[in-house]
């Protein structure tokens, strides 16, 4: 705090008009950011992070927002302090993208879908720097390289849905960096991504700061990722801040209430060494349950045995399959009463459709399923009906897996209904007695989807699969999308519907901390093959296959003084699951390394 | 250095779920609440409830015969007419004056709203039914895809004026002989713009199946068992209801015109049948002396169609409940 | 997208023999009598002696096969043949005199081959229904972007009164009062189009302009009125998309930012439902050019009707139909292509 | 001065589709190709018989026609050309003749030429045509609009089947009209220039011609009278009221011509009863239930004010009629007893018949048989009036209509699959107007004969509409078929009209309608002809300032 800060927030306040009068997005909000330095905002979803980002913007506008108060100092490149909030729109945009960068939360959308990516790199260049076409794509190039993409060349004839996430996240970075910055706001740049992407851009952002000695506001929700970036730390609370320090002062010595919560609710990795069974975390203000650990039983449930799941490339004239997708190729477990198996890997690596195989949602090329003695497989569509009340799904996306236009009530009724109970009074009264068990309140039967928080939706999904009273419940990154608070409270309903039903889960994630937390069995998939199967303990505190060290590795550490350096990073991209038709892959074989842990031997890809 | 914390803030709190503080009402009142603070809607439901009694109980006020001729007071000019004109001819008792044959003209629009008016809710009715049929079964059942979207190029290549004939041909008498003529040919009208005008609903229907069929609610309700009839009917159609909406409401307004257009072309109503198209296609001549007689339903069809669609896009807010809860 | 096209075509094959069928089956099956218009001073027997000469009482499947094969067969020939006479495009080949005076598709009316009289009649049906097709989107874009930029300000209310006016107004209302107020009244334009006037000059263009006004601000007004309202939705689709957002954080202005980073990406949808509409224009608008005399396609059509001339409506339907599906394919082309997420194999 | 005036432009709004009507029979064909090609002789507006290419008009005092009217020799003039120069002769009129007679042709125009058993060129200018018996009215062929002379060397393969293949000479036959044609688009517009081997140097006035055809009836008015862009606009059928106002415009000027074209309602002499067995329906095997009661027919006609529906749909074109041959004037019956309205008497009759209204419906009934009437016509504006008007005043005498309208081109249209047909006539009574071609109505009465009825064995064709039977009637047709005085003639005629019409009323002629034209002020010359083409005389129009 010796030099004079980049940016000082003081007294922000952003006001939303809406239909039913004003919102407040930020209520009051001041800290400052100094040059070189990181500074990451937390907060649980919705707490304003990204409106204050988009405030130093001045972009809150575009979306109906308001600066009501306060001000937003910046010092400009040639030494003058400005207040944002009072330059005019034309101004700012001297401003915007020249010595304000930012990267967005979602690689996916926030690159415009018909441009080239070169295009897009260069457009900021010419409007600010005034290059010419050839110093434009050849600063681009520059960038490109800056940021670690593989063939720049090629990169800039093609357009964004041709490259894969990470690389995307990357043009966003280097679009952002293009005219060098004095301050970086980056919203969340990770969230969407994998570990191994994520990682991989957490570093490749800290050698950049390190680089130019640019300033970084860095948004995020994750803990760990702060834990891994930040030199200060901002936690904020529903508009307001509520902490301000040190990355270790925080994490170490959390002073408000709320941080102390959020700290309690991240899992870290290596919580569990030495604990066989998983048990819910134990989190602050909420009363706990004490379930004590989750040990389950010996009797076989599900058996799966060497699954193949494909999908095919049709082409050409007659439109014959050309080609396979590999999705899942010849997996085999056994999961028993009352356990969890989590299958963790990469996106892409055919978790989802290992899942929904099982269920039968897609139909798998060969295998053998076996649910508490039927075989699923065999089933025909009416038998596979009443097959799938022993067995529900709940999915990733607590928004996209409820219908939007229909009361939760009928929602949650809905496989009831199904399986002959018509009776209104006789559902009502299960509804709400499910309501309660995911301890929502009764009067959200009622209610919209929408009108409900990440959380509650997911509980919502989960009320819904434990409708039927299943035996299995396949959660298909049933937390990925939530916020670490609830995330938290998410699992540990989880874990105690297992202790007191005797459930049994397949837990799809590729969050290694969750996995941790809740797996009694991992299994880590790699292109469609499971590479390394065991008890949790076994294969977290050992594990044997390469690519599931290298995905230890890449886990980022809720620790700010457990902090990995790019080096340590070893990733090659994922070769492609495509085969020709006439592919015969090898069946999949593996050494036991210890009892019950498995390590393949066959050639993964890996 | 940091900020006091604020008191409010506790941990428990912190760690709850925001939970929205409203108390659950019925879906049917949430509706209605919404639709009133939409002033569009309101103007254009009010104004299609005005018209709506007007033409069918408006005969019992206005009591003149629509098809009564009477001869000694024809062109006649509507009463305010005298307000710019003093020499022109009008009378209180035709107060929106009379045709060439001396056909008052105000119950003339009250007969004829009720013929348009009937036309376009049946034909855009059965538009809807047709389109939205055809639209979600290409859209859900890959195999019917090809098909049916074969079928729909079809019927988009059929003239329709051949069309109608041929149902003339084929239908008048059975449905004159059950229905009586009027009726009978009102079946046969409504048929024939139905029958002729789905395609446009279908595809736009077909489309948003496709999509939404991808999205993850569909695949949670297999998962729980949900039969393809179930999941069609609960899941699917609900969320194309704002399409429809939209082509709903232009359904009406081009149902009203092609009754008038096939009137214009002669195969329409019996001659002595007043519609709005007809009043105004036969005024059409007459333009220059007389522009009280397409003014009057000129206005009463733009204003119509004007009104559904105000009233739809209020609708179409008021029934998604994302868009509610605001 | 080769291969796509080129199955799609093949498969558009028998559906179109499907929709001649139909059509064929639907028209025979339609009352009516080429006699319609000969005078009833002609007496029956003489009627039924010129029914035969038509061809009339030949059993239905040979006049269909009979039909298709003039459709099929004999008038790519002769189109060839034309091609390589007398186009600027392919007239340097060699002629190629395939056709040899078989019987070409003739019409009742005229006996005349149909497909003659449809290219006579292409001139005033572009120049009029398409030019008036182009102007209804050229101001329909402008309203459909400016009406989503400001939603709900006055602008935005303002065109959807008038669109939604302009789409429940029939033309052959809107045409005879053009014609009184701009013709009868003020004598500006001439109402009574001239399909032989020649544009060589200035003058004569200026003369082509204004015999073309009013049906295509007729025709215009409904274009308009469609496409914009499509143009609207489209835009503020795009208008909240996160991409808008990078476009504005690069510093680009608000002009940038609506004109080619939304315009480009909501004019993908929109594109594909103007495609749709093409067919329409060789459809031509039967009632306004009635109106105006314009005598294109759409009023050949409907003459052709009342007068029950079989072979030029099926012809003519046909050719509609080849358009819509021509049309469905390259709306789906237009897609892809515009959009680079899409890729047809 | 030929040329002189330079450019002539006339509308017809229903445009023309072919140039030569021994293919097509259209009226707007006819008259446009009479511009073009022309017959030995004409009618003139009075429906007189003017020469033409005929040096005169052959008769029997002149020796033109055999004494036993089993012949005609026509002569052309001297020095005819070709538009093409080359010279006319006899062998092309014997080929017109050839060309029409074909049996696999199918001429429109082949009435003309019934009878006829042969044509011969007795020298270069001379034709002789032979008739199988004696024609009282021998000038069928090659006289009027109907039956122009063509070129036997442009046409000389185009016989038979091979007609419709000659698309070229079709569309621009080469004639000796004031006019040749410079560029046809089929129902668009013909483009013609004067013919330069026109027998008379001076004329046609006009260099150009631009034939428009297209739009529709009041676009035409507008462009003649309120805008002045064409000269001639042909047959306005339009309300008297828009007419009159389009006038007072100034620029042009309205033409009427009457003829013999009458409004009609034919009433159905059969039952046409839905319930009854499709093709017993309409046929003599049921007679109408009520209106095979003379005194129901009368009190029909006798409620329709004709006067009133002539002031409303035809104005100063409309002239009202109790006759069927309103023209030429000796065979006028000169019965004007139907204009006057008759509610009270037609009331009174029916009371007398024993139709009254025994359940107090409004509607009269007798034996269980109710007066309810289905009124059917083409959809037309002011057939529309008029069944308005018509319905009226019949619910006024106690009778119920129900009003059907019909597309013209079904209507009019011989489609025996069709249930719509004026043929078929599947209704009790129905209104169209008919006339007869030239000036002799001895086919247009026998017309009318019980065997000339539509009936299933027919495939529904004939002419007897109303399906009258009357034998007396079929007797002193055939008379007046062995009659050659002209005016024995006009007295039979007289009596057979009085007989189904004046005094059986089984059909009830409504208005005499005139053809209503329209010219631009400055175009003069137009003399408007409705017994032959109203262009007859174009190549005497010329330009007035
Ligand atoms: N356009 C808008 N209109 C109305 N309210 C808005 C708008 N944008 C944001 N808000 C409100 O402002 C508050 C802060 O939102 P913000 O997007 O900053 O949250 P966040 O901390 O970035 O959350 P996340 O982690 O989900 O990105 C929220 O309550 C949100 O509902
Ligand atoms: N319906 C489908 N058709 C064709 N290919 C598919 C289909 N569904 C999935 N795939 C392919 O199968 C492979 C495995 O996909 P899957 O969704 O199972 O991955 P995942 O491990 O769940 O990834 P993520 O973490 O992103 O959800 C991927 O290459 C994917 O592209
Ligand atoms: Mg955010
Ligand atoms: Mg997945
Ligand atoms: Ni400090």
């Amino acid at each position: 705090m010796l030099d004079q800060p980049i940016a000082r927030i003081e007294n922000l306040r952003v006001e939303f008009q809406t239909k039913d009068g004003p919102v407040l997005g930020v209520e009051d909000v001041s800290f400052s950011v100094n040059p070189g330095e990181t500074v990451c905002i937390v907060g649980e979803s919705g707490s304003g992070k990204s409106v204050s980002s988009l405030s130093l913007m001045r972009l809150v506008e575009f979306g109906g927002g308001e600066i009501a108060g306060g001000r937003l100092l910046f010092d400009r490149k040639d030494g003058g302090e400005i207040d944002l909030v009072k330059t005019d729109q034309s101004l700012m945009r001297t401003i915007r993208g020249n010595e304000i960068g930012m990267i967005f939360q979602e690689p996916m959308t926030a690159l415009n879908p018909v441009f080239t990516v070169g295009r897009q790199l260069t457009e900021g260049l010419r409007l600010h720097r005034g290059l010419s076409k050839q110093q434009a794509r050849a600063r681009a190039l520059e960038l490109l390289r800056q940021v670690r993409i593989p063939e720049p060349e090629r990169r800039l004839q093609q357009y964004p849905h041709e490259l894969s996430g990470g690389m995307r996240q990357r043009v966003v970075i280097a679009m952002a960096l293009a005219c060098e910055p004095r301050l970086l706001i980056a919203d969340e740049p990770t969230t969407a991504l994998d570990v191994t992407i994520q990682a991989e851009i957490l570093a490749l952002m800290d050698r950049l700061k390190r680089e130019t000695g640019t300033a970084v506001m860095f948004i995020t929700h994750d803990m760990a990722v702060v834990a891994q970036m930040a030199d200060r730390v901002v936690v904020m609370f529903r508009g307001n801040k509520v902490e301000e320090g040190t990355v270790e002062e925080i994490f170490e010595t959390p002073q408000h209430d709320y941080t102390k919560a959020l700290l309690a609710a991240v899992p870290k990795l290596g919580e569990m060494r030495g604990k066989a069974a998983p048990e819910p975390m134990r989190l602050l203000g909420v009363e706990t349950h004490d379930t004590g650990p989750i040990l389950g039983s010996d009797e076989p449930l599900l058996k799966v045995r060497n699954l193949t799941t494909r999908f095919a490339v049709k082409a050409g004239f007659f439109r014959r399959t050309v080609a396979n997708v590999h999705a899942v190729e010849d997996v085999s477990f056994t999961l028993n009463k009352g356990r969890t198996l989590s299958l963790v890997g990469e996106s892409g690596c055919g978790k989802s459709t290992a899942g929904r195989s099982i269920l039968r949602l897609v139909e798998p090329q060969a295998g053998h399923v076996e649910l508490g003695g039927v075989d699923v497989m065999a089933l025909d569509t009416d038998g596979l009906r009443r097959a799938r009340a022993d067995m529900q799904m709940v999915f990733q996306d607590p928004f996209a897996s409820l219908n939007p236009q229909m009361q939760l009530l009928d929602q949650v009724a809905e496989p009831l209904r199904n399986y002959g109970r018509t009776n209104r009074r006789e559902l009502h009264d299960r509804v709400a007695a499910l309501f309660d068990r995911v301890e929502l309140p009764r009067s959200f039967m009622r209610r919209y989807p929408h009108e409900l928080s990440g959380g509650q939706r997911q509980r919502v999904a989960i009320a819904r699969a434990l409708a039927l009273n299943p035996k299995l419940i396949v959660a298909d990154e049933a937390v990925s999308a939530l916020d670490v608070s609830v995330q938290a409270q998410v699992l540990n309903l989880m874990m105690e519907l297992q202790a007191e039903l005797g459930l049994s889960y397949v837990f799809i994630s590729h969050d290694m901390a969750v996995v941790e937390r809740v797996s009694h069995d991992v299994g880590v998939m790699y292109l469609g093959r499971i590479v390394e199967l065991g008890p949790r303990q076994a294969v977290f505190e050992d594990p044997q296959h390469p690519y599931t060290q290298a995905l230890m590795k890449a886990v980022p550490i809720a620790d700010p003084r457990r902090r990995k350096s790019e080096r340590d990073l070893n990733f090659k991209p994922i070769p492609s699951p495509i085969h020709p038709v006439g592919y015969t892959p090898a069946p999949s074989e593996y050494n036991e390394v210890s009892p019950g842990h498995f390590v393949l031997t066959t050639d993964s890809g890996y | 250095m940091t900020d006091p914390t604020p008191d409010k803030i506790t941990p428990i709190a912190a760690l709850q779920d925001t939970a929205p503080l409203r108390p659950p009402r019925s879906q049917w009142r949430d509706v209605w609440d919404q639709l009133k603070h939409h002033k569009g809607a309101m103007l254009g439901g009010g104004f299609l409830l005005f018209v709506t009694l007007a033409v069918l109980f408006g005969e019992l006020i206005w009591q003149l015969d629509p098809k009564k001729l009477d001869i000694r007071n024809k062109d006649i000019r509507p009463i305010f007419s005298a307000i710019w004109d003093s020499a022109a001819k009008v009378d209180w008792a035709h107060p929106l004056g009379t045709d060439n044959l001396g056909r008052d003209h105000l119950a003339q629009i009250l007969a004829g709203g009720r013929a348009s008016m009937a036309v376009g809710w049946a034909a855009m009715l059965l538009t809807m039914l047709i389109g939205t049929t055809i639209g979600v079964l290409a859209g859900f059942f890959r195999r019917l895809d090809g098909p049916l979207m074969r079928f729909t190029d079809l019927v988009l290549s059929l003239p329709i004026l051949p069309l109608m004939l041929v149902a003339v041909t084929l239908f008048r008498q059975p449905l004159r002989a059950n229905f009586g003529p009027e009726t009978g040919m009102f079946i046969l009208i409504v048929g024939v713009i139905g029958v002729t005008s789905w395609m446009q609903t279908a595809r736009i229907v077909r489309g948003d199946i496709l999509a939404l069929k991808e999205r993850e609610f569909v695949l949670a309700a297999r998962a729980s068992g949900t039969t393809a009839r179930n999941i069609i009917f609960r899941h699917l159609l609900p969320n194309v209801l704002s399409p429809i909406m939209v082509s709903a409401t232009l359904g009406l307004a081009t149902a009203i015109i092609t009754e008038s257009a096939l009137s214009f072309l002669g195969v329409g109503f019996p001659s002595d049948f007043p519609t709005w198209g007809k009043m105004l296609a036969d005024a059409v001549p007459r333009m220059q002396e007389f522009p009280e007689r397409v003014m009057l339903p000129g206005i009463m069809i733009s204003v119509t169609v004007l009104s559904v669609n105000y009233l739809g896009d209020g609708l179409r807010d008021a029934l998604d409940p994302r868009i509610r809860g605001r | 997208m080769l291969t796509f096209t080129i199955r799609r075509l093949v498969l558009s094959i028998p559906t179109l023999l499907i929709i001649a069928l139909v059509i064929f089956l639907l028209l025979q099956l339609a009352p009516g009598d080429p006699m319609a218009q000969v005078p009833l001073t002609v007496p029956p027997e003489v009627k039924e002696k010129m029914r035969e000469a038509l061809g009339l009482g030949q059993p239905l499947h040979v006049q269909f096969l009979k039909w298709l094969v003039q459709v099929f067969w004999i008038e790519p020939k002769v189109f060839i043949d034309w091609l390589t006479r007398e186009s600027w495009l392919l007239g340097w080949l060699p002629d190629t005199a395939l056709y040899q005076g078989e019987l070409r598709v003739i019409s009742w009316q005229t006996r005349s081959p149909v497909m003659d009289i449809v290219v006579q009649r292409l001139p005033q049906t572009l120049w009029v229904v398409g030019m008036a097709y182009v102007v209804g989107i050229l101001i329909a874009i402008p309203i459909g972007i400016y009406s989503a930029y400001r939603q709900y300000s006055i602008f935005d209310q303002a065109g959807t009164f008038v669109t939604m006016i302009g789409f429940s107004i029939p033309p052959f209302f809107t045409g005879p009062l053009l014609i009184v107020i701009f013709s009868v009244q003020l004598g500006w334009f001439p109402f009574i189009y001239d399909t032989t006037h020649v544009v060589n000059d200035w003058d004569s263009f200026v003369y082509q302009l204004r015999q073309m006004i009013m049906p295509v601000m007729v025709l215009a007004l409904q274009t308009t009125a469609q496409i914009s309202r499509f143009m609207r939705a489209s835009v503020l689709d795009n208008l909240n998309q996160d991409y808008v957002r990078t476009a504005r954080a690069k510093g680009l202005s608000e002009a940038v930012v609506v004109m080619i980073h939304v315009l480009r990406n909501s004019m993908i949808p929109v594109i594909t439902v103007i495609a749709l509409g093409v067919p329409g224009i060789f459809g031509g608008a039967i009632i306004t050019e009635v109106v105006f005399s314009v005598n294109g396609i759409g009023q050949l059509l409907i003459t052709a009707l009342f007068a029950n001339d079989l072979p030029m409506v099926q012809t003519l339907t046909f050719i509609f139909a080849v358009l819509i599906v021509l049309f469905n394919l390259i709306a789906d082309l237009l897609y892809g292509v515009l959009d680079p997420r899409i890729r047809y194999d | 001065e030929r040329g002189e005036d330079g450019e002539l432009s006339i509308l017809y709004w229903q445009a023309p589709s072919i140039l030569t009507p021994y293919l097509s029979g259209g009226t707007k064909d006819l008259e446009s190709s009479s511009m073009i090609i022309e017959p030995l002789g004409r009618y003139d507006e009075k429906g007189n018989l003017v020469p033409y290419l005929a040096a005169e008009i052959p008769t029997v005092e002149n020796g033109g026609v055999s004494e036993d009217l089993t012949s005609i020799t026509w002569k052309l003039k001297e020095g005819l050309l070709w538009s093409d120069g080359t010279p006319v002769t006899s062998e092309d009129v014997v080929f017109t003749a050839e060309y029409c007679m074909h049996p696999e042709g199918g001429c429109a125009q082949l009435a003309k030429f019934e009878g006829v058993q042969s044509v011969e060129a007795l020298d270069e200018l001379t034709v002789k045509v032979t008739f199988n018996e004696p024609k009282p009215f021998p000038y069928g062929p090659f006289m009027g609009a109907q039956s122009p002379i063509i070129q036997k060397a442009q046409f000389a393969e185009c016989l038979g089947p091979k007609a419709p293949e000659c698309t070229e000479a079709n569309f621009g036959p080469i004639g000796t009209g004031p006019f040749v044609v410079d560029e046809f688009k089929p129902n668009d517009v013909i483009q013609m220039s004067a013919n330069p081997h026109y027998r008379d140097p001076n004329k046609p006035a006009f260099a150009t011609v631009t034939f428009k055809g297209g739009g529709d009836a009041t676009g035409a008015g507008r462009a003649v009278l309120e805008t002045g862009e064409f000269d001639y606009a042909w047959n306005l059928q339009l309300a008297p009221d828009v007419l009159a106002k389009m006038e007072a415009a100034g620029k042009g000027v309205l033409e009427i011509g009457f003829g013999t074209l009458v409004e009609r309602i034919m009433l159905n002499m059969t039952n046409a009863d839905p319930s009854l067995p499709e093709g017993e329906r309409s046929t003599a095997k049921h007679p109408h239930p009520f209106l095979s009661d003379p005194a129901v027919r009368q009190a029909l006609s006798m409620a329709i004010d004709r006067v009133l529906l002539t002031e409303v749909g035809y104005g100063q074109a409309g002239r009202p009629t109790c006759d069927l041959v309103p023209a030429p004037a000796i065979y006028e019956s000169g019965d004007t007893s139907c204009h006057e309205q008759d509610i009270e008497g037609a009331k009174a009759l029916l009371d007398e018949a024993g139709w009254v209204d025994s359940d107090g419906d409004g509607v009269r009934d007798k034996d269980g048989v109710k007066l309810s009437i289905l009124y059917q016509t083409s959809t037309n504006a002011v057939r529309q009036d008029f069944q308005a008007l018509i319905k009226q005043w019949w619910s006024e005498i106690g009778i119920e209509t129900e009003l059907r309208n019909v597309n013209a081109s079904v209507f009019f249209g011989g489609d025996p699959g069709s249930p719509d047909t004026f043929q078929k006539f599947y209704a009790d009574v129905q209104m169209y107007a008919n006339n007869f071609d030239g000036t002799d109505p001895e086919a247009y009465m026998a017309a009318q004969t019980c065997g000339k009825a539509p009936r299933p064995e027919s495939q529904w064709q004939g002419e007897n509409i109303s399906r009258i039977c009357v034998p007396e009637y079929d007797e002193m047709v055939a008379e007046l078929g062995r009659t050659g005085d002209l005016n024995e003639r006009a007295e039979l005629v007289k009596k057979l009209q009085a007989m189904i019409i004046n005094d059986g009323y089984m059909i009830l002629p409504l208005v005499d309608r005139g053809r209503v034209s329209a010219r631009s002020v400055t175009l003069g010359g137009v003399v408007l002809n409705t017994w032959d083409s109203e262009l007859w005389n174009v190549a005497d129009w010329h330009r007035i300032d």
